[in-house]
């Protein structure tokens, strides 16, 4: 996103990425350990205890998918013997391996020294982790997050994670890192989360004006970056997203919506939307196009709460440590059930006043996708506003049909407006 | 006079057929109370449904037969048949008279569809079953048994009355009897697998899934006896193991093409609900610990399962396929499975590593083209046959 | 031992292909040959035609034949003496029209196979196309037809392209439409077609890739080994894979399989031979 | 006077509707999206604008006493003898044109055979015309590709064949040319063309001459054009003048029938299932996927590989008596699983009542999916004239969601440019 108009924020995260991809490339050198660990339910306070650099192989994925290298590191494992069926992002990463494991900043990818199998709200990180171990034989810290079927958490599902953590997950960082766990230092660490997570909620929330001043998907999807991945838990973190909620108000003062990559801003916000399901990376620009050239703007997803949700007040607690960082990963989005979910985009309906739901359905990834068109029916009744289904995958280019996409983006946009001028000007 | 096999076989076909469960319905009626627990693949404990005095009735999908209008509605090309003819099966009334549902983990398409569930048949008892991947007694172990204990409540309020340990310990038996007869027809099937077809004892199996076991029990001794005692033509066909096939089934044509193509099928994973625990479970001491520590040490390994240790990964399997004498492995797994999928090349390569031969293809419950399956299946015979 | 004769028929979804061959020991000598469209006929009538009308020509009847061996779609042949499936008889045909064959890309009119052979025909390894590909012979002849295009100018064509137009879809009837778009764009025949090729030829890399063939030569067989323009562009692709890979073709590729059927049936009947005379 | 025409441009035809101020329909036309867009929506248009002419014909003979009685009659006979000078004209275009592309090295000293049996083939062509449009004749369809084709198909063999050439060479020569002369629109002025038509009807010409050409006199104004369907994009038009075919779908059903309020539309490569509103307002839609299984292409490829018409299908199917299960409805398989089934012994018919019910079995699912089938009930596009396809989807329908009044106007496959249409004349009019 070379060309791209920044802001600030935008700078600082950008530095920050680019500093943790030379302390994950240069970790052989100064004898950090490294540790690979997914997005939702990730322990990065746990891991910052034991001065653990965290390295995110969905993240990677993404960064592959936005430069176009994803399509073809897809088609190397493919050609390893994956079936074309199966989540991009594992065949991304394991295209990457076959490709010389080079990182976004050239230089290759040290092996992991751990990895941290947080296995939470997705089934195919079990298997994703299975065959990265086939190929580093390093230690697998496996914790198991059960998954929310009741619709809550029981104590049981919190006991057995609390259990997990302090005989499984503890020890063994402690082993990999040579580093003796301090409790205190979590606590610090998940003091630090709650302030920025603080921060966050607000600037999501800000899409409840009219005119937004945010995007809640495509902006969202940068807003969320620090928080989910290897900065929450650190100074860093409270800083970017102290810059950018001063950002964020400074545009909702003066009435302007979000920043778009070219510069302008999406003031003229015809559509409001709700958008289930994460975007698609090797188009991605193409694809927020498609929504900005029509006025439409996001004003709340639920793929920003995947890494996360902390818009109903969970927060993390240094007074509850432990506890708290089992309740982070069994609130993540896609742990929890359908109902829930159906509630969630309910809400998100209704406090955000949108014109409608807006699914992206991903073919890579059954855990946000199996149910999503009941969904979508379910909350189109409960909230009588119009939803659209479209499909695309993650990393794979070979699923982005520009012209299928925007067809169905452009029959809802002109739906929803018919609708708003009612029968008498249908045109 | 006991059954010959093509009467058993006909009985078990007529209830496979069945996508109204006319059986499971007239158990139903045929006492005031009774209630009808469905269950998914692949594992859920039947003991305790049973100890309820409910009848656990395996939903495998819709198979070949199914017309699916509507379960299309609700899943994307792109996701496995077995959820949308499930689907198909709910919103058509033909569950109609299932009180509950127990979706077990297997991956996060049936997770999900739980969810679904609760929402579409808010009026049915629905449970989402997760199973432990800690092993440790004292951590797995300690939440599973939690986990049971829940899902005996669930069934307690669902009939009103409550499981004793005794009732439970009673099932229990009843299980062990059938795990015993099931590897009893395993192994001999792997013995003599000409007189016991891959078709009838799949028939057979999945037949279990709709019945009483004790009713099942019987038909596995009587189809032992019968299919012992017959004389059948022996072909020149060569050994293997099918894996890959343990949540959506493939249709029963695609199990004939195999052995057609000159396979004979002497270790599967179909329906593997019935052998998921390899041995039997105590009834001393408290049923549901049992229970659980069989789970977390006589069970299966399969994809829905975690490996812990990298080095066991495939060692289950390649176990089975020695002690079957198969000659060779087809891992055969719906399309657009990912649990199947993703554990597809960890498998092969433990294959390999081991010297046996295998071959992989995908299908789905509905598949109507046998072709490209009895190539490839016959391809693979005719390697064995002329160079191993 | 005495010289026999033996047959190889390979039914396949598009042309039913019949050869007949005599062998004594180690000497094979190739008599006949024959390629009968189907066209909407009966396949097994067709066969039944055909295969006399060759005994005709050699002044041979049925009985003079020692083992009728079938191949593809020919399962239900009634007269046949034994079936082999595609991939056995493929490997051992490629072999029979060049020694040094390691690896054979079978493409007919709907299903691509690459195949990965030792010296002898031996299978070592296979992949099939997926079900749902544009990239199979009927589509090209469907493509090629609209445009106007016989079967036999379709490879000089392909290799006459300067910008090979790429097809994007997997679906061949939404690629059907891309091309008509193409066309609407004054997209040229030959780079429309060499784009047809060349996502094909992606495609077939990938299955050798998949099968383990590294370097080699792949024998191409079945009909659409008769299209040069794809031999061309799947070298091009292999190159650019930087697979040491070959991919070479012949005059009697789509024969491939009935010829592997036959050699394995005079393989098969020797041994049998051998049984029966152990037996007695 | 005004005219508003909508175009629907798409994956496998074209459609022209022309309406007038009063949103009364004037003309519809239809063509084959080959190749050029421009020019199929050019010929479609032109098409919609003969037709209008007729209605203008109808509405002006209704003055004249000598035509009471024999108005359909009359204008039945205009237009077949229109038809048929066209047809002579492009066969004449095509029999030119195929001469021409004898050359090269495949014809190489043969070039003289191949001229003599493509003049004969030609001939023979021509005097079959007579027949094809004669009084009460069916055509097997209403594209000169397809008229010419499948005689061409018959007659050239033969001829070939006599002449001891293989038929490939000539089938190749036509393939070329036909898509040559399809891409040219249909020459010459359409007035003189009606005027010859006029002369050679059986109607004493004197009676109606005077109103026909009166008729013809009136001028057509292209007062506001809105493109539509798959091809949208690719027509010449400013992005005020396109909607989504969904729009034009749901708007077109609602005109048809106003009591629409579910429309199914199957076209070449796509299914929708769509919900209206009273006015005619989408408010929920649905399309099939990335796959085409299950479309009309899908009923192409049938024809193709049994050797039939399109719509020679349906009577088919009709005659079956005992339907076969069919599960896939990949389109590029169709012909595979269709040997598939032969092979083991199925009869034609049934097979094809098996193929039918798995498309409608497909576009049940889509329904579903858009949210069920809503009182009352229209279905759009090709495969709505398809009888055994909408014996199906009455079944269906009926088992699914009860008693529904089921809609299909016989004009069904212009829905989308019928939208189209009374969108211009709402952009002008409102
Ligand atoms: N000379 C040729 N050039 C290109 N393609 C050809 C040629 N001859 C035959 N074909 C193609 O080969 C296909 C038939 O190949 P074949 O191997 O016989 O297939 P199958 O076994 O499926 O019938 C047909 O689709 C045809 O288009
Ligand atoms: N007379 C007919 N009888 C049966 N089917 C027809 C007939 N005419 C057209 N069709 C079907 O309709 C399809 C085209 O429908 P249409 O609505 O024009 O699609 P599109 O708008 O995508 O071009 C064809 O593929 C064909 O299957
Ligand atoms: S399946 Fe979904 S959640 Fe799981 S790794 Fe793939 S994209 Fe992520
Ligand atoms: S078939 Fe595979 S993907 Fe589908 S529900 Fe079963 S385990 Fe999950
Ligand atoms: S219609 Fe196209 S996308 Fe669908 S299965 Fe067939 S080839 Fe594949």
């Amino acid at each position: 996103m070379s060309d791209a108009v920044k802001e600030p924020s935008m700078l600082l995260q950008k530095e920050l990425i680019a500093r943790n991809y030379d302390a994950i490339t240069s970790a052989r050198e100064t004898g950090r350990k490294v540790s690979s660990t997914f997005v939702p339910g990730n322990l990065n306070e746990l891991l910052l205890c034991f001065g653990i650099v965290n390295n995110l192989p969905e993240i990677n994925a993404i960064q592959n998918g936005m430069r176009k290298l994803s399509g073809d590191y897809i088609m190397t494992a493919e050609k390893s013997g994956h079936s074309e069926d199966v989540c991009t992002y594992v065949k991304a990463d394991i295209g990457m391996m076959g490709k010389g494991n080079i990182a976004p900043n050239g230089k290759p990818f040290p092996n992991p020294d751990v990895l941290l199998l947080s296995y939470t709200g997705c089934y195919t990180f079990m298997k994703w982790f299975e065959l990265l171990r086939e190929e580093y034989k390093c230690p697998t810290l496996m914790l198991h997050v059960p998954y929310e079927g009741d619709g809550q958490s029981t104590k049981n599902m919190r006991d057995y994670i609390v259990k997990q953590l302090k005989e499984v997950i503890i020890p063994g960082l402690e082993e990999v890192s040579g580093v003796k766990f301090d409790i205190d230092r979590l606590r610090e660490a998940l003091r630090n989360s709650a302030r920025a997570e603080d921060d966050l909620v607000w600037v999501l929330e800000q899409g409840k004006r009219t005119p937004s001043p945010i995007d809640a998907y495509f902006g969202g999807v940068y807003y969320i970056g620090p928080i989910f991945t290897a900065f929450r838990g650190t100074t860093d973190a409270i800083d970017y997203y102290r810059t950018l909620r001063a950002e964020v108000q400074a545009r909702a003062d003066a009435g302007l919506g979000p920043l778009m990559p070219d510069g302008t801003t999406l003031s003229e916000q015809k559509y409001r939307l709700v958008v289930e399901g994460p975007p698609n990376w090797t188009h991605f620009r193409e694809f927020w196009k498609m929504f900005s050239d029509e006025g439409a703007v996001v004003v709340a997803s639920t793929y920003t709460k995947v890494g996360g949700m902390y818009d109903f007040g969970f927060r993390h607690d240094p007074d509850n440590p432990l506890e708290s960082l089992a309740d982070y990963c069994l609130g993540c989005y896609t742990n929890r059930n359908l109902p829930s979910r159906v509630e969630i985009l309910t809400k998100y309906i209704e406090e955000y006043q949108a014109d409608g739901l807006l699914t992206n359905s991903i073919k890579s990834c059954n855990s946000f996708s199996a149910g999503q068109l009941m969904m979508m029916r379910e909350v189109e009744k409960r909230t009588g506003k119009p939803g659209a289904f479209i499909e695309t995958d993650l990393v794979d280019p070979r699923y982005f049909s520009a012209a299928n996409v925007k067809n169905r983006l452009e029959s809802y946009f002109q739906m929803i407006e018919q609708k708003r001028r009612g029968g008498s000007r249908a045109a | 006079m006991p059954a010959t096999t093509a009467e058993t076989v006909a009985r078990c076909q007529t209830l496979f057929d069945d996508l109204d469960f006319t059986a499971a319905r007239a158990w139903k009626e045929a006492a005031p109370g009774r209630k009808v627990v469905g269950f998914l693949p692949v594992y859920a404990p039947l003991e305790l449904i049973h100890a309820a005095g409910c009848l656990p009735l395996g939903i495998f999908g819709g198979g070949d037969r199914m017309e699916v209008i509507h379960g299309d509605a609700f899943y994307q090309s792109y996701i496995c048949r077995i959820p949308r003819s499930t689907v198909e099966l709910g919103v058509t009334g033909r569950l109609d008279f299932v009180d509950g549902m127990i979706f077990p983990f297997v991956c996060d398409v049936i997770r999900n569809l739980s969810g679904m569930w609760k929402i579409m048949f808010p009026q049915v008892w629905t449970k989402f079953f997760d199973t432990p991947q800690n092993f440790d007694p004292e951590v797995g172990g300690a939440y599973y048994i939690e986990e049971l204990k829940e899902l005996r409540e669930g069934l307690e309020r669902l009939t009103g009355r409550p499981i004793t340990d005794a009732a439970l310990r009673a099932s229990i038996l009843h299980y062990n009897e059938n795990r015993r007869l099931v590897r009893a027809v395993y192994d001999f099937r792997a013995n003599a697998p000409w007189k016991a077809p891959a078709s009838e004892v799949y028939l057979l199996m999945r037949a279990g899934l709709m019945m009483p076991v004790e009713d099942h029990n019987g038909m596995l001794a009587d189809y032992l006896d019968a299919a012992e005692a017959e004389d059948r033509p022996r072909r020149d066909n060569v050994r293997i193991a099918i894996y890959g096939s343990f949540c959506e089934q493939p249709p029963l044509n695609l199990i004939k093409s195999v052995e057609m193509a000159g396979c004979y099928v002497v270790e599967d994973d179909y329906a593997l609900v019935n052998r998921f625990l390899t041995e039997d479970v105590p009834v001393d001491g408290d049923p549901i610990e049992a229970l659980a520590t069989a789970y977390l040490t006589k069970s299966v390994e399969t994809s829905c399962k975690y490996v812990p240790r990298e080095e066991d990964k495939g060692r289950f399997h390649i176990a089975q396929i020695r002690k079957a004498r198969a000659e060779g492995v087809i891992y055969a797994s719906p399309s657009f499975c990912d649990p199947a999928l993703l554990d597809r090349p960890m498998i092969a390569r433990r294959l390999t590593e081991a010297g046996i031969p295998h071959i992989s293809f995908k299908y789905a419950e509905n598949s109507g083209q046998m072709q490209p399956i009895r190539e490839q299946a016959g391809t693979f015979a005719d390697s064995i046959k002329l160079w191993s | 031992m005495t010289a026999i004769i033996t047959a190889g028929i390979d039914i396949g979804s598009g042309c039913i292909k019949t050869v007949l061959f005599r062998v004594d020991g180690e000497t094979v000598e190739w008599l006949d040959k024959d390629v009968a469209r189907i066209r909407n006929r009966d396949p097994f009538l067709l066969t039944d035609e055909t295969y006399d009308a060759m005994l005709a020509r050699q002044g041979l009847c049925r009985e003079d034949v020692a083992y009728v061996a079938s191949t593809g779609d020919a399962e239900a042949l009634r007269f046949a003496t034994g079936h082999f499936y595609s991939m056995t008889t493929h490997g051992r045909g490629a072999v029979y029209l060049n020694d040094r064959a390691r690896s054979v890309l079978d493409i007919g009119a709907l299903n691509g196979r690459a195949i990965r052979i030792d010296d002898s025909g031996k299978v070592l390894g296979y992949r099939m196309t997926s079900q749902c590909a544009s990239g199979s012979g009927q589509f090209l002849e469907n493509i090629a037809r609209y445009l106007g295009i016989a079967q036999d100018e379709i490879g000089q064509l392909s290799k006459s392209a300067d910008a090979p137009e790429k097809v994007s879809s997997i679906c061949a009837v939404l690629a059907e439409t891309d091309v008509i778009n193409m066309v609407s764009r004054g997209i040229s025949a030959a780079n429309i077609l060499k784009g047809i090729h060349v996502s094909m030829a992606t495609r077939l890399a990938k299955l050798l890739k998949a099968i383990g063939a590294t370097e080699g030569v792949v024998q191409m067989t079945g009909g659409l080994a008769l299209d040069e323009g794809l031999v061309a562009a799947l070298n091009e692709a292999l190159a650019a894979e930087n697979m040491a890979l070959t991919a070479q073709s012949h005059a009697d590729a789509i024969h491939a399989g009935a010829i592997g059927a036959a050699l394995w049936g005079a393989f098969r009947h020797q041994k049998l031979a051998l049984l029966d005379e152990m037996a007695a | 006077m005004q005219c508003f025409i909508g175009i629907d441009l798409g994956s496998t035809t074209t459609k022209a509707v022309v309406m007038d101020e009063n949103l009364q329909v004037l003309g519809r036309g239809i063509t084959n999206s080959r190749s050029n867009y421009d020019t199929a929506a050019k010929v479609s248009k032109q098409e919609a604008m003969i037709d209008t002419r007729l209605t203008l014909f109808r509405r002006a003979l209704a003055d004249v006493p000598g035509a009471a009685g024999h108005v359909d009659e009359i204008l039945a006979d205009l237009e077949r003898n229109f038809r048929r000078i066209q047809f002579l004209e492009q066969l004449e275009d095509l029999e030119a044109t195929a001469i021409g592309n004898i050359r090269g090295p495949r014809f190489e000293g043969r070039e003289a055979a191949v001229r003599e049996v493509l003049e004969e083939t030609f001939r023979r062509l021509r005097d079959k015309s007579a027949a094809l449009f004669a009084p009460g004749a069916r055509r097997k369809s209403d594209f000169f590709r397809d008229l010419a084709g499948a005689d061409f198909m018959q007659v050239g063999e033969a001829v070939s064949k006599a002449a001891g050439l293989p038929f490939d060479l000539i089938l190749n020569l036509y393939d070329k040319s036909i898509i040559e002369v399809e891409n040219r629109p249909p020459a010459g002025e359409m007035e003189a063309k009606f005027l010859r038509a006029l002369e050679s009807g059986t109607m004493e010409a004197g009676t109606i001459a005077a109103p026909v050409q009166a008729a013809l006199a009136i001028p057509l104004e292209e007062t506001y054009v809105v493109g539509t369907g798959y091809g949208r994009v690719r027509l010449p038009f400013p992005k005020e003048h396109i909607r989504s075919e969904i729009l034009c779908h749901g708007l077109g059903a609602h005109m048809m029938y106003p009591g629409t309020r579910t429309v199914l539309d199957i076209g070449g490569q796509d299914t929708k299932g769509i919900q209206v509103d009273p006015a005619g307002i989408v408010e929920n839609f649905q399309m099939n996927d990335r796959c085409a299984a299950g479309c009309g292409r899908y009923l192409g490829y049938i024809a193709d590989e049994m050797n039939m018409g399109l719509h020679e299908l349906g009577p088919l199917a009709m005659a079956s008596t005992k339907q076969v299960r069919i599960n896939s409805t990949c389109t590029v398989f169709a012909g595979a699983e269709l040997r598939d089934r032969l092979a083991l012994g199925e009869k034609r018919e049934d097979i094809l009542a098996g193929l039918h019910r798995a498309i409608i079995l497909r576009a049940m699912s889509i329904l579903s999916r858009a949210g069920g089938v809503k009182d009352q009930f229209t279905f759009t596009g090709g495969v709505a004239k398809n009888e055994a396809a909408v014996r199906e989807l009455r079944k269906l329908i009926k088992e699914n969601y009860g008693d529904v009044q089921i809609n299909i106007d016989p004009d069904s496959i212009y829905t989308g440019a019928l939208g189209g249409a009374t969108f211009a004349a709402r952009a002008v009019l409102n």
